[in-house]
């Protein structure tokens, strides 16, 4: 596990070392590159500060990802029993895809207020999609052989759907739930910054109006951090859910 | 106080700073608990507080002079309550030792910084052709990163608060010139207006009332006592320099800009709105839904109302 | 006794199977031999009900003289491959067909569990189908398709995924089971040797999707050494290479 | 093909109308939502002004793309060849995909001025990754089969890339480059938001600062548009570089 | 002559193949046969030179006594599977193999155009995989095998895909090549009786990795009836199964 991690460990040790090396070198003022340590401190001095916001974007950003599993959930089975409905909704999420949201968040904060609404509808626009369509896709990944079977034995198409297009689809669900949580709290930083009373949003754009990159480059990092906690967590749910040694389909 | 207090948003125009401070000081010092409010000062976002106020999100908000006149012209129902700054706080700087520029006539084919509103390009072209030049220049559109790249000699000007940018310029020994819009046949204007939607003066003229007179009661302490409203911003915002607050409410306080003569803190002097009113419609900066001129309505009188005062 | 009358199966581009007839008696091994593509797996998957489409079908099925219609309790189908759901355990797996029939998870797992050991799965129970080696797999495919006991079982070339030792083990283990509880089987095969070896009856499809032949194997499965077999296997082998060169 | 979108095109259409009488129907400021015909007339009055910041935009993300698919396609070969760099570098490339935009890109128009460099550099970063994991996992797809017969052939390592695995990884490639193009857009759009002389980000930004939701819209219509367009080109190229009546791995 | 001294082929866990030692003769057909697992694929790629991580392997093959490194053009090696290149026309997956070994696009198209009449491949030229049947896909990586011309050919179970009839064709087929031109064959099959079918001499090899027998098969190809072969089938058959159940 370590040794799988140290050629990256030691990449990303020697990336900071440069930065910071050449911040002192260049002399480059912190209001345009501040060195890593400078970020580090920042983010340990204003840890009260930044946690307060940060705890704010999280719940955004919880709230609205669950929902959006729920939602992308229920109209995968949804669209899964009706094809008509796939045809007609499919191109239209496609489309509310290639929605510059930078132009859209803004609308959306005039048209649903600074509270919860608007935000949580950006994460959902934003992470609905990708796990949408991995639902579906991991659906129709079902083994022919296995809905066969079940049929012949007299399942209904319900019965069929619960018993091998949904475990079937476990695999290509969690990819797509890879996907949309590593944009999870990009979307709500990016929802807050159109609007919001607190979030690492409000904060990194504060910190930059008010010429301080060190706390911008903070609450980044946090943010980061917190998208890799979430990733981590999905690995921790695909290793609970996991039934049986490794099933592989491409054994 | 035992009663409910009532809910009150304000949106902000730009993040928190010296113009704000009565709205700080009406907060911190109870005046808007003692008129029955609680005030929301809503952090600045990248949603323009007179979009917030026409939207109907925020109940009032503070609105530059621009943002005021461009939506009002555009057909939202708002209307100016109040004018923070009695002279212009705003003006034209460039980096001083940019010795190619000596006059507004200088900045044909330079590069501005700017806020992305049609009004920039109608001051600094008015500007620039009342001073003899050519109105061509770049503009790149760099929003709060304009002083940074002023700074930094990417551009070679913006416009700015002289009693905030100015100030920063100042205490961090930016050499920074700037030129006053007036001197280059732009009017005179006040600037930082608070405004509401009309709807909410016609139905609850009394919460307007309040609001305002609480809200004028912070400017004219904060006019009184720079020093304390000093201390009292710098402790509610984050501010990484706290002379920059200091130095900018000494500023406001000894530039008269808070406080005109003997007129009432935050005032609106009607020749002075008309004649900015008539300037923008003279040069097209305001234009109606289809991007077309708009005709000068006769009047702006209607476009503010400080009945509350009198109240 | 199950009676396929008039079966034609069709693609939008053509009819793969046309008018087809048999007959499967209750107690008897029927092999299903033919070319790749002549529709044989298209004949099973209609017994089972799961023809889907682009394929079309219209026929009738009677058991015992009365139409039934598929799928049908008293045929149980076992896809090509062992189709054990690799999130299942074995058990679990076994007892699906139960279950979808309507018995609770303790009733069916109950009747199950008995069978393990002859299945020789014992001990296998709690174990996931990756765990076990192919002819493992194969059996716990046949314990599912068996405890259901349907009358009639409908299998889609069993042993083609399994090796030339466990093959020839798992059809004398077939056999060992059909000697204890008789039953219909239709079995689609390849192999030659093993429809041979199996069966009492040979059906051949010819590529046009029609029977070209039925033709009975009177030797009982005990004797069946490799010499009785030698003129059978030579008979079928000359119908099956007679055709041109695919 | 028609009757294929005909669902899809129904429900536009009826999102539309719905869309049109309900703001007619409810009074709605234009100023805070306007009409799909109020939209459509302000990209028609505006179309030459518009298509002036769109030809901007669609530079920056031509060439952003275009670069990013250089890049990915370079690296991918590099980090196919080197093992210890994939297991070095991979791990932070996930990492810069958790990076919030919105709090760099100003950073970036600081560092790299607002010329091409910013903008490109942040179209890039968002189509990068996508376009890189779906050409490795592509190469990883490779039939062993392929490769062995090679090798036993006497093929170098770079022969068995070249004529295996490249081809086995074009429909992977194509998928990941259909996700990047989604990006490619919104991305350049949010770098034009951050600084930048022309383009439909600088227009919508300036569209909203003028109380005109009309053109933000118009210029949102527009940009979808755009990506549309760049995803039908990249249908395009899939059919041409299409070899045999469909290459189907899962037959 | 090809001989191979000492092969130990070990994973991480456990040896499969332990100090194996063959001859293959260049004008004889060798089948490998054996239960699944014991390493027969391994030792082909071993032979081919693409035995991969996590396997390893020591041994040395000698060629008319003088050692030799693999890949060795003497040996052509034919996966399991056709393994056409489904984005290659016919011709241009024919040719692979001499332009790998180094001559010129329009040069290995010219070797190969006069084969496709042959390889009943002729007018398939500038098709794609996908477009021919299985046992025309065989045929042309037959032809791709072939048209490197070496004196050696390791085949890894050639028609497990296909279908009995085309089987029995293919293996008929594959008997006409050889005897235009005799080669080296070592061919793992599953199949028992193409095995006794087409070898001249049957290796067969223990679960642990260890040549268990080696039996020539001394009946001409042409001779080779049901009834000639029954015996030896029924003693491969005895040795095959004699093991307990797997
Ligand atoms: N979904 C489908 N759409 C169109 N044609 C189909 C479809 N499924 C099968 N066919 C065609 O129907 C024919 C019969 O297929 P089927 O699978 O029944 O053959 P089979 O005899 O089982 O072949 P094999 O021996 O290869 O298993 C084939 O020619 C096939 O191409
Ligand atoms: N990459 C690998 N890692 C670990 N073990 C392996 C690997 N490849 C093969 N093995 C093991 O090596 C043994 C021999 O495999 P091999 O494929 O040579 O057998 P085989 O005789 O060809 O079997 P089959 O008849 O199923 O094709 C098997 O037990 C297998 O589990
Ligand atoms: C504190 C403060 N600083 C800068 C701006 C940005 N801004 C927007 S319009 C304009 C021109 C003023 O004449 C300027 C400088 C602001 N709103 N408030
Ligand atoms: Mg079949
Ligand atoms: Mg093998």
């Amino acid at each position: 596990m370590l040794a799988r991690c140290l050629p990256a460990l030691v990449l990303a040790a020697l990336v900071l070392a440069v930065w910071e090396v050449s911040c002192a070198a260049l002399a480059l003022s912190p209001l345009i590159l501040p060195p890593p340590s400078g970020v580090a401190t920042a983010l340990f001095v204003n840890r009260s500060e930044i946690a307060r916001h940060a705890v704010a974007t999280l719940m955004v950003a919880g709230l609205g990802f669950s929902l959006s599993i729920g939602f992308a959930w229920v109209t995968s089975v949804a669209l899964y029993f009706a094809p008509l409905a796939r045809r007609a909704l499919m191109p239209l999420f496609v489309v509310s895809q290639t929605v510059p949201l930078v132009a859209l968040a803004p609308l959306m904060i005039l048209w649903f207020g600074f509270g919860l609404l608007p935000k949580v509808l950006l994460v959902i626009l934003v992470t609905f999609f990708p796990i949408l369509l991995s639902l579906l896709s991991g659906y129709r990944q079902t083994p022919p052989a296995f809905v066969d079977l079940l049929v012949s034995m007299g399942a209904s198409r319900w019965t069929v759907f619960w018993r091998a297009c949904l475990p079937a689809a476990r695999a290509a669900c969690l990819a797509g739930l890879r996907i949309s949580a590593t944009y999870a709290f990009v979307a709500t930083i990016f929802a807050e910054y159109a609007g919001a009373r607190r979030g690492l949003g409000i904060y990194i754009l504060m910190a930059k109006n008010n010429f301080r990159a060190d706390l911008v480059l903070a609450a980044v990092a946090l943010s980061a951090l917190l998208t890799l906690a979430l990733l981590g967590l999905i690995h921790l749910v695909d290793r609970a859910s996991q039934r049986g040694p490794q099933e592989r389909r491409d054994a | 106080q035992t009663a409910a207090l009532r809910e009150v948003t304000m949106a902000l125009d730009w993040t928190l700073n010296t113009n704000h401070i009565g709205l700080v000081v009406a907060k911190e010092k109870g005046f808007y608990a003692d008129a029955g409010l609680a005030v929301d000062l809503l952090p600045y976002s990248d949603t323009s507080s007179t979009a917030l106020l026409a939207a109907g999100i925020a109940d009032f908000a503070y609105l530059t002079s621009l943002g005021f006149m461009g939506a009002k012209a555009g057909g939202a129902d708002i209307v100016a309550l109040w004018a923070t700054m009695q002279h212009e706080t705003g003006r034209l700087v460039y980096n001083s030792d940019n010795t190619a520029i000596t006059r507004p006539a200088d900045l044909t084919g330079k590069t501005y910084a700017g806020f992305g509103s049609n009004w920039e390009a109608a001051l600094i072209g008015t500007m620039i052709e009342n001073d003899g030049g050519d109105a061509t220049y770049d503009t790149v559109t760099l929003g709060t990163g304009a002083y940074e790249a002023l700074a930094a000699g990417a551009v070679d000007f913006t416009l700015e608060v002289a009693t905030w940018e100015g100030v920063n310029g100042t205490l961090l020994g930016r050499k920074q010139s700037s030129f006053a819009y007036s001197d280059y046949g732009i009017p005179d204007q006040q600037n930082g207006y608070i405004g509401a939607r009309s709807e909410t003066l016609a139905q609850a003229p009394d919460l307007v009332a309040a609001f305002m007179q609480a809200t004028q009661a912070g400017y004219v302490w904060a006019a009184d006592h720079p020093k304390e409203a000093a201390r009292l911003l710098i402790a509610t915002g984050d501010f990484p320099n706290p002379a920059l607050v200091e130095g900018s409410l000494d500023m406001i306080a000894a530039g008269g800009y808070l406080r005109d003569g003997d007129t009432a803190v935050g005032s609106i002097d009607p020749e002075r709105f008309e004649k900015m009113a008539t300037f923008l419609f003279d040069t097209n900066v305001l234009t109606g839904a289809g991007g077309v001129p708009l005709e000068w309505p006769g009047t702006v009188s209607d476009w503010y109302d400080q009945s509350w005062m009198g109240q | 006794m199950l009676e396929l009358r008039g079966l034609t199966i069709t693609t939008p581009a053509r009819a793969i199977v046309r008018d087809l007839t048999l007959t499967l008696r209750a107690d008897e091994v029927t092999a299903l031999i033919g070319p790749s593509g002549c529709g044989k797996t298209s004949v099973l998957k209609w017994l089972s009900g799961i023809l889907a489409p682009p394929l079309q079908a219209t026929g009738t099925l009677f058991l015992d003289a009365a139409p039934i219609t598929c799928p049908h309790p008293v045929l149980a189908y076992q896809p090509q491959q062992d189709a054990l759901f690799p999130w299942l355990t074995i058990a679990q797996n076994a007892a699906l067909g139960l279950e979808i029939a309507g018995l609770s998870r303790s009733a069916a797992r109950a009747r199950v569990a008995p069978l393990f050991g002859v299945f020789g799965l014992a001990g296998c129970e709690d174990h996931y189908p990756a765990q076990l080696s192919g002819g493992m797999r194969q059996r716990a495919a046949f314990l599912r398709t068996i405890v259901q006991d349907s009358q009639f079982v409908l299998l889609d070339e069993p042993f083609s995924a399994l090796d030339a030792v466990t093959r020839l083990h798992m059809q004398a283990w077939l056999l060992a089971r059909l000697a204890e509880r008789p039953r219909g089987l239709l079995m689609v095969t390849h192999d030659l040797f093993e429809a041979t070896g199996l069966a009492d009856r040979i059906l051949v499809m010819s590529a046009s999707g029609a029977i070209l032949r039925d033709i009975p194997v009177p030797i009982p499965p005990k004797h069946r050494s490799q010499a009785a077999l030698a003129t059978l296997r030579d008979t079928l082998k000359t119908l099956l290479t007679k055709d041109p060169f695919p």
